[in-house]
């Protein structure tokens, strides 16, 4: 374990900027933060979490997986794949970092998705401990110990230092190149910050929630509960919590005409809306009550059927404070089974 | 700070379910930490005492649900409509979006609903619970014992803040005082960046725009935003996208998202309250509705059933599009 | 002082367009001081659109123009002669620098028979 | 995907000489779509023709690109070439080549690269055309006129001389209009009765026409060729069909004491009446507003003494529906209100009249006889003041006058102003005016007589004031000429109303969905070529109700109304244009945007019934557009939020591509 | 890099009635304009939907100019009024959003004004021209 002093971090944000892309969360308007790539006058933002998960790092909204070009009748296909450089980022919440592990599952495993493993090899993830969750943090329903981040490198804020530790090799690396920066310490501050962290982490109004009764196997008792129609009857069908969820990976692949060619790209998509998934025959979910649950059970039934018992959802709270309408996945879990534990 | 009670609105639901006035009451329902308030079609009164509330955070614009909600429910629905949310009414009854005869509008008076961003930049993280008292917020944390008192005026959501209409455009019945008209201030931050120089206004947009994620929430949420099929979903329509390719896209969805409700925005400022992005949208609205009001007179869309948007209509003289920039220098 | 620039200064501060005038002659058949008066409402109208606006300046018809604004009232074209007729004169008394007389010497001129219109109109012609 | 033929026509040297039309035929060979490109020295020759025929043979064309001159000046010839070919004649598409590049860029490669980008846009285009057929639709071979005055009378007669059967709806109990109240008509000063009653006897007569007097029009349902009329037949509680006109009910009749309408209420009627000696038809009818026995129950005098038993108390409105191909609009006009211009006395004093009061007062058959006599005294007035322009040409007062000139009314006051002087020479007479205007066959002779021959007093200048004083009218008035002001004790004062459409006329234009200008005049469908057509496919326009008109004028418009209508009904079957817009009712949300601009009242609405994506049912509002009446302007595809509606031939997705094609 | 070597893409949609007659009269009486205006036919201005006009700066164009023909004349009566209307709103929005505004101009010309065409063409082309390439609503994706 490694610290160094707070006033510091901008030296070694610098040192990292030297040898990849460095992305930390910055401050936006609002109070809300963003990740913005490191450069002089770019600081740490003191906000809990970003508003757009860093899954865009891995699996950007949009990205373009080839192209063809027309001349006349005749067509050239493009390999526009190129090299992804290194690069990291910095103040992942525990949260986050969990949801690498929910998109690796579905990008990692056969047929591997390249465009995704290309980047998750380039990029270093430095996490950070969180010591103030908000109201909608319910990362503990999912096992996850916003005290012990994983991720590459695991950080710990306290008032004035910050302290370091590398989960891999990657992140022994990168330790190393920091290492003029920062000092040897022992585990005794961080372990004072994780017993604070915990004690913060049981005044959470969500802090009973549980995933128990959920899970794989429980497609049958669920898909007709009665309490859909009522759960998804205000929902507007717009994209937002699936956009800001860290752990959505639904994608769609279209053509742009450039007039001199034709750009195949994907992009995100969203189970929410009406041309998701659409076929031929036309589509599968019909009413948005279909397409509401189908989100719901995605995350917390068929996911964990195939990915042993994994849920998909990290509990990162951003669908509770960006939902339009506040509908989310805490109400959904408490409605139709989600048991409170006393 | 609302002036009207759950309890008045709670009775009066109860009584027109009972007398079978109505058969189901669209109301707000309460979430998890007191500002969570969701949209629910109440039917029993059981589930109205548990689940119904009345709060300052009850900003969604209940109007467009009627478009949906009027066919899936027999017998008549009963709203309750804030006095902005009733031009939007008014505006989906001109465009013949849901059948009047289906619903009972109950108009409610709204002292301004609170933005939950603002309040949480003033409170911090971990709201556990709200309060009201008088005119203020009594918001308690689960890092501080006493719980902070914010003032209810200094947390409203910007188009409470320049609120258009105190006074209810539509309802079948009202309940607590009627209200004014409102010269407001809410053209101001459009004139701000008309000022602007071409390419400060540029940046401005290019800047907030880019943060835009394509989550359509602020059209999903839109009450003049019920077309069967949008452009933007439709394959066919040649600006169909799912995603904002560059800045272009970007630009262009605002700008036809924009012109498609020109003329018939009401200025409710849904799409800036659920923008979760904070882009303000609201001022692309409202510029269209600050050049119509300057080029072709006065209008607001929802005033009154049936009238003509400006955009559908013309006189022999009105000005070229050219003159709307000379005029523009000639202010200047 | 050049015509053409006192044309237009009496235009823009009578607010009166009176290219619009199309010669009816009803502001004049309405002119209850119309005997009184050289210069007659239709004739402010066309001679300060011609630019022939001198004559108007020295005649007493400036102050025979009661106020009354039947002119204005029955023009069907709004004209409005009588606000011309006030640019005028308000022309001439900014020239020599003084009114024709104060307000407080209205009173004095009074007699039975003034109606109460005129008391109002002197008021108004005079206390500027 | 279309097999598209490129032909490139050189035009002699005219697009040869800019343009390499070798390299532009070469050059969009390898077109998406394109199977055939050549180009020759004439394409809209003969053999040019020719060879795009041989070629859409040879090559199983479905779409031809001809790279030429404008479209204005060869679209329809290629199109009747396609049609030869065997292929729809929509299924063409013009490269303009000539007009718009080689005539006016000079340099070779410059008009070479320009006509290829022009000639990939068309073919763009053309790969999205789609078969077009013209709709059809058939004509109902009768016409409605809706008024009967001078105008609507005139075009009746001319449309049943063509031998098409023709109705014409009357409001009152007579057809005749303002014509029949007039004495005398300028400039031939023929009796107005003289010449309008002949005709309406020809009306009466004629077995093609039908006469629903006392009616109005209720409802209109329809387009051109195929309107689907309902008339309200009021009640008049007397039986058309029975009743002799004899007159005897009127006599006998208790209730005497009935404003006249017809005399302008210069005198009384009964309560039941015959409007005048010639009306048409000639039938009694009860107002039941005066009449004791509707009202109360009490009297029945005239049932009593009808010999023909035509009276029926019980009598109820009918609803009569009947088909039309075409619909005339002969509203006509009304003299404006004089009560908001106080400074005439209109209100205060019963000598002070309308012209068309004046009219009735000179008519041998009005309130007195024809003899000349002050309402308020009966004494022969001596001196007379007529105002012209009352209300006319009056732009600050808009609530009270009307800003256009009202035309007719010049010349009948020089009219009322020589009759007077002719026949009571004693009587002094003014006229006073701002502008005399008789631009007419005969008319400023007409002016001049009266003033020189009759002595007529005409000053230029405007009343201001009337102020009844005594037995006598108080005048101030200007005369600007003599730059005097006048004071005239005259007997009477005239004034020369303005006139303005009828009331009728604007929830008429609403239920025509024919436009209607600010002061309700109907607006023609082009102000010099389009005159009597309303933009309103199969509405016509005959008489003041387009405008303020005389009587030959309106006759004339009359006439030419007519012309329009025979040309209209004479045809079997109406065949449209197929570039019309046509709304996609999956998308269309009913909003009713695109009603709002659309110029000729093409689209309406329906409810229609929808299976949902959860397989229930919703009825749903949805535009339909009418390809009859839709000309085709593509207003509505803008205003279509959803993008529901487009336009045959000039779709949004074939202008897109051509956009596509020239910023390629 | 010049700026003045930037020949700019010029996209007209003209009314068949009017505008486009008045370009095929200009036509007829060899009044020269750039070769980079590109002329769309519409049957009336008020066909031009805001769509196509973002449409073509995508693809690259550099202005867009849409002639119809002159108010009160139009062939459908009110088609170039509602066209006014749209166009006023919209020109007033790309301002608003920082496009140049002399990239987009409604003209109106009718079919007797051929000299007016080539005449707004020419001074139209010189003003795009002045601006440069249009940056503020390209599509870098369709300039490859």
């Amino acid at each position: 374990m490694r610290k160094c002093s707070l006033d510091t971090i901008n030296a070694i944000f610098e040192a990292i900027a030297k040898t990849a892309k460095l992305y930390i969360p910055a401050d936006d308007k609002d109070g809300s933060a963003v990740y913005k790539q490191w450069e002089e006058g770019v600081l740490w933002s003191n906000a809990l979490n970003t508003v757009r998960s860093p899954k865009d790092f891995f699996f950007p909204q949009m990205e373009t997986l080839m192209e063809f070009k027309t001349e006349g009748k005749n067509i050239e296909v493009i390999d526009t794949r190129s090299e992804t450089e290194d690069f990291v980022i910095f103040g992942v919440r525990a949260c986050d970092v969990k949801s690498f592990e929910v998109l690796d599952r579905v990008f990692l495993t056969e047929p591997v998705d390249s465009y995704y493993a290309a980047r998750r090899e380039k990029g270093v993830i430095v996490s950070t401990a969180c010591a103030k969750p908000a109201e909608t943090c319910f990362c503990k329903t999912f096992g996850i110990s916003p005290e012990e981040p994983a991720g590459d490198i695991s950080t710990w804020k306290t008032e004035n230092e910050i302290f370091f530790k590398a989960n891999t090799p990657k992140g022994e690396a990168l330790l190393e190149k920091i290492a003029g920066l920062t000092e040897e310490c022992d585990e005794t501050a961080v372990d004072s910050q994780k017993e604070k962290i915990a004690k913060v982490m049981d005044k959470l109004p969500l802090k009973d929630l549980t995933t128990d009764g959920f899970g794989g196997g429980k497609t049958d008792e669920f898909f007709n509960h009665p309490a859909w129609d009522e759960l998804s009857g205000s929902c507007l069908g717009c994209g937002t919590c699936t956009f800001v969820c860290p752990t959505c990976q639904c994608y769609d692949i279209k053509d742009f005409n450039t007039g001199n060619g034709v750009i195949r790209f994907r992009c995100w998509d969203s189970c929410m809306y009406s041309e998701f998934t659409k076929m031929a025959h036309g589509n599968n979910r019909l009413t948005q009550k279909e397409r509401f649950r189908q989100r719901f059970m995605h995350k917390l039934v068929y996911y964990p059927e195939n990915n042993e018992g994994l849920f998909s959802c990290v509990g990162c709270g951003r669908c509770l404070s960006k939902c339009p309408i506040s509908m989310n996945i805490v109400k959904v879990m408490k409605k139709i089974g989600g048991k409170m534990s006393e | 700070m609302q002036t009207i009670t759950k309890q008045q609105l709670l009775d009066k639901a109860d009584s027109l379910l009972a007398n079978g006035t109505v058969t189901a009451v669209l109301g707000w329902s309460k979430g998890e930490f007191g500002y969570d308030v969701t949209p629910k079609m109440f039917t029993t009164k059981e589930d109205l005492e548990q689940n119904f509330v009345w709060n300052d955070f009850c900003g969604v614009n209940f109007s467009k649900y009627l478009v949906s909600k009027t066919d899936r429910f027999e017998g008549k629905i009963l709203v309750f409509l804030k006095p902005c949310d009733t031009y939007s009414f008014n505006q989906l009854l001109t465009e013949h979006r849901f059948d009047r005869e289906k619903v009972y509008a109950v108009g409610i008076p709204c002292e301004g609903m609170v933005d939950v961003s603002k309040l949480k930049a003033a409170t911090g993280d971990g709201i556990s619970e709200i309060k009201e008292d008088g005119d203020n917020l009594l918001v308690t944390t689960i890092y501080e014992d006493e719980p902070a008192t914010v003032p209810c005026r200094d947390v409203l959501l910007e188009r409470c803040i320049n609120c258009k209409s105190k006074k209810h455009v539509a309802y079948d019945e009202l309940l607590g005082d009627e209200g004014e008209i409102i010269d407001s201030a809410r053209f101001d931050e459009v004139a701000q960046i008309e000022a602007m120089t071409p390419d400060e206004r540029f940046a401005f947009w290019q800047n907030e725009l880019s943060r835009c994620i394509r989550c359509n929430a602020c059209r999903d949420a839109c009450p003049a935003c019920t077309c069967e099929k949008c452009v933007f979903d439709n394959p066919n329509s040649g600006v169909e996208n799912k995603a904002p390719a560059n800045s272009f896209e970007e630009k262009m969805f605002h700008i036809i998202r924009a012109y498609h409700v020109a003329g018939r925005c009401t200025d409710c400022g849904e799409c800036s309250r659920v923008c979760p992005q904070n882009i303000p949208l609201h001022l692309l609205n409202r510029k269209f509705i600050k050049d119509i009001n300057e080029f072709y007179g006065e209008y607001q869309a929802g005033a009154e059933v049936g009238s003509r948007a400006p955009l559908v209509d013309y006189t022999t003289d009105d000005l070229e599009p050219g003159e709307v920039f000379d005029r523009r220098d000639m202010d200047a | 002082m050049n015509n053409q620039y006192l044309r237009e200064e009496l235009i823009r501060q009578s607010g009166v367009n009176p290219k619009k005038c199309m010669k009816c002659g009803k502001c004049s058949a309405t002119c209850p001081a119309y005997d009184e008066m050289e210069y007659h409402p239709h004739q402010f109208v066309s001679m300060v659109e011609s630019g022939d606006i001198e004559p108007l300046l020295q005649s007493e018809s400036l102050y025979k123009c009661l106020s009354c604004f039947a002119c204005i009232e029955r023009c069907p074209r709004g004209v409005e002669p009588a606000k011309l007729v006030e640019a005028v004169r308000l022309s001439a008394i900014r020239k020599q620098g003084e009114n024709r007389m104060t307000a407080n010497d209205v009173p004095a001129l009074l007699d039975e028979d003034t109606p109460q219109q005129l008391l109002v109109s002197a008021f108004r012609k005079y206390s500027k | 995907m279309q097999r598209v033929g490129v032909f490139v026509c050189w035009c002699g040297s005219n697009i040869a000489g800019t343009v390499d039309v070798q390299a532009v035929s070469e050059a969009l060979k390898s077109e998406p779509g394109v199977v055939f490109s050549a180009n020759y020295q004439y394409m809209c020759s003969q053999a040019g023709q020719d060879m795009i025929k041989e070629a859409v043979k040879e090559h199983n064309l479905t779409g031809i690109v001809v790279c030429s001159c404008s479209p204005r000046m060869h679209e329809a010839t290629f199109r009747k070439t396609a049609a030869a070919a065997g292929i729809n004649p929509y299924m063409v598409e013009i490269a303009n080549i000539r007009e718009q590049c080689s005539w006016v860029h000079k340099d070779i490669a410059t008009g070479t690269e320009k006509a290829i980008i022009l000639g990939k846009a068309a073919i763009a285009k053309v790969n999205l055309n789609t078969p077009l057929t013209p709709g059809e639709s058939p004509v109902t071979k009768r016409a409605l006129v809706i008024g009967g005055g001078i105008a609507g009378i005139q075009t009746a007669l001319d449309i049943a001389d063509a031998g098409f059967p023709v109705d014409i709806v009357e409001t009152k109990p007579t057809i005749g209009g303002k014509m029949a109240q007039l004495d005398k008509t300028f400039p031939t000063l023929d009796c107005a009765a003289c010449i309008l009653t002949p005709k309406m006897v020809d009306v009466a007569q004629n077995e093609k026409i039908r006469i629903f007097s006392y009616s109005e029009v209720s409802e209109i349902k329809g387009f051109v060729g195929n309107f689907d009329v309902t008339i309200k037949k009021n009640a008049r509680y007397v039986k058309e069909d029975i009743c002799t006109g004899c007159g005897a009910c009127v006599e006998k009749c208790p209730m005497k004491k009935v404003p006249n309408e017809f005399n302008l209420g210069m005198d009384n009627r009964s309560a039941i009446y015959i409007p005048f000696a010639q009306a048409v038809p000639k039938v009694a009818t009860i107002d039941p507003n005066a009449c004791n026995m509707l009202k109360n129950g009490k009297c029945g005098l005239c049932a009593r003494v009808c010999t023909a038993g035509a009276i029926d108390y019980t009598q109820k409105d009918e609803y009569i529906n009947e088909k039309y191909g075409a619909i005339v609009v002969a509203t006509g006009f009304n003299p404006i209100s004089m009560d908001k211009f106080d400074e005439f006395a209109y209100n205060q004093s019963k000598d002070v009249i309308t012209s068309l009061e004046f009219e009735r007062l000179t008519n041998a058959a009005g309130p007195t006889a024809g003899h000349l006599e002050r309402p308020s005294d009966g004494k022969s007035p001596k001196t007379i003041v007529f105002v012209q322009c009352v209300g006319s040409r009056c732009d600050a007062c808009a609530e009270k006058g009307k800003e256009y000139c009202s035309k007719i009314c010049c010349m009948y006051t020089a009219k009322h102003a020589m009759l007077t002087r002719d026949k009571y020479p004693d009587t002094e007479v003014y006229v006073f005016y701002i502008d005399v205007r008789t631009p007419g066959k005969n008319f400023d002779e007409f002016y001049r007589r009266a003033v020189e021959e009759y002595g007529v007093k005409y000053v230029k200048g405007m009343v201001g004031k009337v102020t009844p004083e005594g037995d006598k009218l108080k005048v101030q008035a200007s005369d600007l000429i003599a730059n005097k002001q006048l004071h005239i004790d005259a007997d009477l004062v005239v004034l020369a109303a303005a006139i303005e459409p009828d009331k009728s006329a604007r929830p008429l234009a609403t239920m025509l969905t024919a436009s209607m200008d600010t002061n309700d005049f109907f607006t023609e469908a082009h102000p010099k070529l389009r005159p009597v057509e309303s933009p309103t496919a199969g509405v016509f326009l005959s008489g003041a109700c387009q405008g303020p008109k005389d009587i030959p004028e309106t006759v004339s418009q009359a006439g030419a109304a007519a012309s329009k209508v025979i040309g209209l009904l004479a045809k079997d079957k109406l065949t449209g244009n197929p570039c019309v817009a046509h709304s996609n009712e999956l998308m269309c949300n009913g909003c009713s945007s695109c009603e709002k601009v659309c110029a000729y009242g093409a689209i309406t609405y329906e409810n229609k019934e929808f299976r949902m994506p959860d397989r229930t049912t919703k009825i749903r509002r949805v535009a339909v557009v009418n390809p009859a009446v839709c000309q085709g302007c593509g207003a509505c595809t803008v205003a279509c939020p959803s993008g529901a509606m487009d336009l045959n031939g000039f779709a949004s997705n074939q202008i897109m591509a051509e956009v596509d094609a020239i910023c390629k | 890099m010049q700026v003045n070597e930037h020949k700019p893409l010029i996209v007209a949609f003209c009314c068949n009635w009017c505008s486009y007659a008045g370009a095929d009269l200009a036509g007829n009486n060899r009044l020269n304009y750039p070769a980079d205006v590109k002329i769309i036919r519409v049957p009336c201005s008020c066909r031009v939907n805001p769509m196509f006009i973002l449409r073509a700066f995508q693809r690259g164009a550099d202005g867009v100019i849409i002639c119809g023909c002159h108010p009160g004349d139009c062939h459908y009566t009110s088609g170039n009024y509602y066209t006014r209307r749209r166009m006023a709103a919209l020109f007033s929005m790309l301002d608003f959003l920082g496009i140049e505004k002399e990239r987009t101009r409604v003209e109106w010309v009718s079919a007797a004004e051929g000299a007016k065409f080539a005449a707004t063409m020419n001074d139209f082309v010189e003003q795009v021209t002045a601006l440069g390439e249009n940056k503020r609503l390209e599509d870098l994706r369709c300039k490859r």
